[in-house]
């Protein structure tokens, strides 16, 4: 079979109409949803930043430092005083080390407590992971900060 | 003694050869010269090139040596084209690399996609009309989506028996992107349209790029769950990609594993075009239904965004409605050429991207729509 | 033309959704949002989430695309769960990471990873005392190993219909090992306990670490031959890592091969929780003996290393037991931040990763003892 | 209790375990050592001795564990080693590393290659002789090829039930040519012919390395179209390293894709030594005519270079005929060390690495000739 | 079955004879061809100089300006002061860089169509492609260009 | 069946007591063997330190020379001339190289025997395999050789 009669007879013009409305509804509802989203986010954080009105506290920087417990604010040095301290060890070590390297460097220079310093040195962006589980010093960041 | 050796003489590609074959591997040294020396698409023209040359050299049916004998290394590589596993996981690299900022950006970009997608359904009553079996037909038409493993996969679903022409008319025609798109270009707009600058793109913040691989995924597969072995995917890589925590993944995903899926998916396909089961009549059909469809999706996509001016307060450019059919990132990159040449201040690149990666879910999305026609 | 339509509509995931699917959605942006936002376990539960969303996007039965469906993508990725091939891969893939010096130092230290696989036995009474089939029993009390990899090898020998609920058990509790263990940790120790420091890993040669692979598959697989797939690949991964003449291979089994089975191990495990096989009663059942399963298993570690401490003369400190649940290495540094958090010269990282190490080795064999009891 | 006690004992190694199993642990273990300690061929030895190590801890047939039995993870692994795909996937990758502007400088060396393939077919004579069975002659002979994927491949398709002695048979010899070859090499050449200097090569131009896998496949598969699965992958490799334009591509292959390739390859096909089906006489007369194999390989090279140069106006050193077994790059080597000890100025690496490769390519199409003379 | 006997009956003697000529006959044919191919590009290459005396165009140098169209001939600087133009920009950049990045900092320096400059730098080698979709600043090339 | 009864009636007790003792004993054998391997280590190699009594050559150096034939040892300078003759040839080349290149270029300069010397520094950790197949200069070991 052939021609218009071929396109009848197998419901060609309603798949042709039917996948063209589809397609076009769908991407419509999706470039209308992805519009969207940066007001929705803004409404949320203005939400937080009301709350924050009331307990002077960011949720987000609780979700941070969910694995460095609270008592370590009291006890750790200022991220500053952090990178005076670790970047002389870092620089003992290659380009880009692992953390652990790191770690023993720091024990066998009796740095106090070396695990949250270099996770905060971490949440820090100072030592920036590369996705191979190496790590470098970020010197940028480390100016800036 | 003798006998063994005629008997093997015999089974010689010498001996068993005919024009068909030599036509063919002049085919795959044309892929190999326009990969290599015209840099056209490389990474898709040099693995499908090599491998219409070792598909077409001539060996004795029964060795199992040949990609549709059972049983043969070839078959058990092809097996990740006809089940649609490759296209997925190039699907899984393309993901990890695509970069949706500038999409997220100019959400409006996203409906030239979607315009450019109306090439596949003239392709799909022109094929009916020239007597292809429906099936057959989707899967010509799909060829109007200008994306590979898009094609590759619906094809694997609906007519196997076609992957190897489909899958070529494909990939030539994304190579030759900038011969079939200019002229189209030029002559379905004004110089005063061209010259149209765009906006440029606001800043995206990184929950943004998070969020977005999620209600992408969630908003067009609920709408077309047949989309879901390519766009689960896309979105899959593009979360690996953005979150920033798993950054290993996402480095094997845009790396080893894309690149394995493209050597293997390319080499096969290529081996595919087997002369006896390649050259066909339904073979000329497909290609010149191929460059038909390559136009009509150029061509809608540009109306369409002259259409959305008659709308809009501040215009867009309609060359980049010729970027939402895929082919990434070969369309985005002559209409960015286009605007140059009429003002060569005019930078349409990264605009262009965007409707080219909307042109790669609307295309997925297709293939899904008309493969549950199917069902 | 409507009819097509009303169709479509009808196998739209908008049509087909109900309560559950919402539920599972809900359950898989929570996974990418606890490893992205708060970056628990991010390798396993970004994959796992994703996946979540992916396997519950209700589609219409018959397409092939469900993971359950024969011949669709997913399930051909799956093969790698329900064959076991992907958890050996991440076991060659994790030899080639892990170095086993700390516990050559300290080979006391692995009867701590021994002791804390009673939780395993206790859950697997627990399960048959609430009435699983013993096979279902045995799969669930595994995930007191506390192992991901471990937990899906043996669930697909034994009890394949329970993959999705028992993965998502073992992996949710992993990342949540610091909610679950700290309290336990205090609960069993004295402060005097925990203030105990442990001396200095000796230094060992590395004729050591080369041996140790060998002795290591050797006397684990002739107690437990059918814990091979598992510890052969752990050994071999950790020779080519050790042996320093085959760095190209160590390299890649560190990196492409193990991130590449990752992705697809999470992805699918994450598909595989369709909500109708999932959310059934029995997944209340395993969620809650999981809970159990690893809770005892940190228990028994304390109080196996406090008796241990009755008989040595240099005690070691008894917070370690809880690092015998491998879930590397999570555990590790809970035990590490709680010897911290008593004195802030206490480092038992280090220690504390022996443990781990020799906890993987012991839930592997665990796997292979309960396999053995059901041939 | 007790019986569940004993019914496990008599399951362990320590029960099953019978002197053969020692026997092959001890080979297994002196594989690591010679790969380890002496970095004979290490890539190749320690995979393969590990996995002999594993494929001999004795174990209760029917629990789905042994490399031979159905759905276990060893067979599914095994499964790229009998279809032949692990061969031809290491042959894309040798394409890739494999660099032949020196063979191309010198196309005379070439014969070279190919005279060293005379050892397989007086071994094909020999293992008939012996009284094998025409097939296990043949994949018995392609020893002589000194290429372990080339061996393995012909053996999965003409005698699967030898691929174990036959591979380690291979590989053993390939990584002791620093044994075998040198007394071979010094009894058949004279002082005088060992001093002979080689002309530096020529310059290559790309372009002719761009043509040369073109050629390569289309001259050697249109003669030999068996050859084609490792051909096909050899020169389709090459061009991927060649052409300059895919070099994403190109590394991926040569270090994820060929790496993952061989630590399967070799880990599985050390498994298949089981001590059962390996420790037989057959295995005996397999390793014997193997050693026979590589010095008539080495001999026949040798004496060719002696011929040719009666016809040469300027001589080659016929020392460059051993290297014609391809045994990359081990005979190039020893050719290059012994020409080193007559005059410490003479080198021959690079002309060795000519007759190499052309050694591979000669192996690879001896493999498609006995292949094909028996479908 | 064993000996001379097994040989002859299992046509040992052809089996060998004949492969042996095969892969000898198929290996020198090879050598022959590939120690012909020089020559051969030399005729082509002679060929396209014969070319050239009549109209002033190398057909290889369309060939690898065919995505650069043919206005830019008249509208570009040379390499040379392209190189003077891009380098301060590509050191801005890390060691290696994705092309974006460079197009991004052109596009800053409000540079004229960098687009195609870029292009030229690559055809010229002196971006060079790192295979991994990243380019290097090649400093040797340069030095020669 | 549920409860207690299910767990006797489906052998639970016995697979709880036997699989405890089973892994218990595992791993106490384990970890008994690998606190012996160094003991073991120790003793070989006191051993070999007799057989050195009577012969003067360390077995452990021959393993290691293998592939160095007997008579490079009268022919080769040492590593420290080595050093100093290849470091200079090895700056020319980028920080990590291919032997082969290394090799070619030591060529060019007429070494002696290159092949062997190259081996002697690998084997010297001078050249350090990076385990892609590339190498680098180790300055480090250098200075303490
Ligand atoms: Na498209
Ligand atoms: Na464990
Ligand atoms: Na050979």
């Amino acid at each position: 079979m052939i021609g218009i009669e071929n396109i009848t007879n197998h419901n060609g013009w309603a798949m042709a109409a039917v996948g063209a409305t589809i397609v076009f509804s769908g991407l419509v509802v999706l470039s209308f949803v992805i519009s969207q989203i940066h007001k929705l986010l803004k409404l949320w954080e203005d939400r937080e930043k009301l709350i924050e009105r009331f307990k002077k506290k960011a949720p987000a920087a609780v979700a941070e430092k969910v694995d460095a417990p609270a008592y370590s604010e009291r006890h750790l040095p200022s991220v500053d005083e952090l990178i005076g301290a670790y970047e002389p060890l870092a620089d003992q070590l290659e380009e880009s080390f692992n953390l652990s390297q790191l770690f023993e460097i720091a024990i066998k220079n009796d740095m106090p407590h070396p695990h949250l310093s270099i996770q905060r040195l971490q949440e820090a962006d100072i030592l920036v992971a590369q996705g191979d589980g190496t790590f470098t010093w970020n010197k940028q960041k480390e100016s800036k900060a | 003694m003798f006998d063994l050796f005629f008997q093997f003489l015999t089974n010689t590609g010498y001996y068993l050869a005919d024009y068909r074959h030599y036509i063919m591997i002049v085919v795959g040294s044309t892929f190999l010269y326009l990969g290599t020396a015209k840099k056209y698409e490389p990474l898709l023209l040099v693995p499908i090139g090599f491998g219409i040359l070792v598909g077409n050299i001539p060996f004795f049916k029964g060795f199992g040596i040949g990609i549709y004998e059972a049983n043969s290394v070839l078959h058990y590589l092809y097996f990740g084209v006809t089940t649609g596993v490759y296209p997925s996981i190039v699907f899984l690299g393309l993901g990890a690399m695509t970069d949706f900022s500038s999409l997220l950006a100019q959400p409006k970009l996203m409906l030239l996609g979607a315009a450019a997608q109306m090439g596949i359904y003239f392709t799909l009553l022109g094929a009916m009309f020239f007597g292809f079996a429906p099936r057959e037909a989707a899967s010509i038409a799909i060829i109007g989506g200008a994306d590979g493993p898009t094609s590759i996969f619906l094809t694997a679903k609906l007519a196997p028996h076609l992957i190897g022409p489909i899958a070529i008319a494909a990939y030539s025609y994304m190579a030759l992107i900038p011969v079939i798109q200019p002229p189209i270009m030029r002559l379905l707009t004004t110089r005063k349209e061209r010259l149209i600058k765009m906006p440029p793109a606001r800043n995206i913040s990184k929950k943004e790029l998070l969020i977005f691989p999620v209600a992408g995924v969630l908003l067009c597969c609920f709408l077309a769950p047949t989309a879901l072995p390519l766009l689960g995917m896309l979105f899959l890589g593009n979360f690996l990609k953005e979150c920033g925590v798993v950054n290993r993944l996402a480095n094997t995903a845009q790396s080893a594993i894309v690149d394995t899926a493209t050597i293997f998916l390319g080499f096969t396909v290529g081996c595919s075009t087997q002369a006896d089961v390649f050259l066909t009549s339904k073979s000329l059909g497909i290609f010149f239904l191929g460059a038909v469809a390559f136009s009509i999706a150029t061509a809608s996509g540009l109306i369409f965004a002259k259409i959305m001016n008659l709308f809009l307060k501040d215009k867009i450019n309609p060359l980049l409605g010729a970027a939402g059919v895929s082919a990434v990132p070969g369309s985005a990159r002559e209409v960015h050429l286009m605007g140059l040449k009429e003002d060569p201040t005019n930078f349409l690149l990264m605009h262009g991207m965007a409707c080219n990666s909307s042109g790669v879910i609307g295309s997925a999305i297709c293939a899904g729509i008309l493969w549950s026609f199917f069902v």
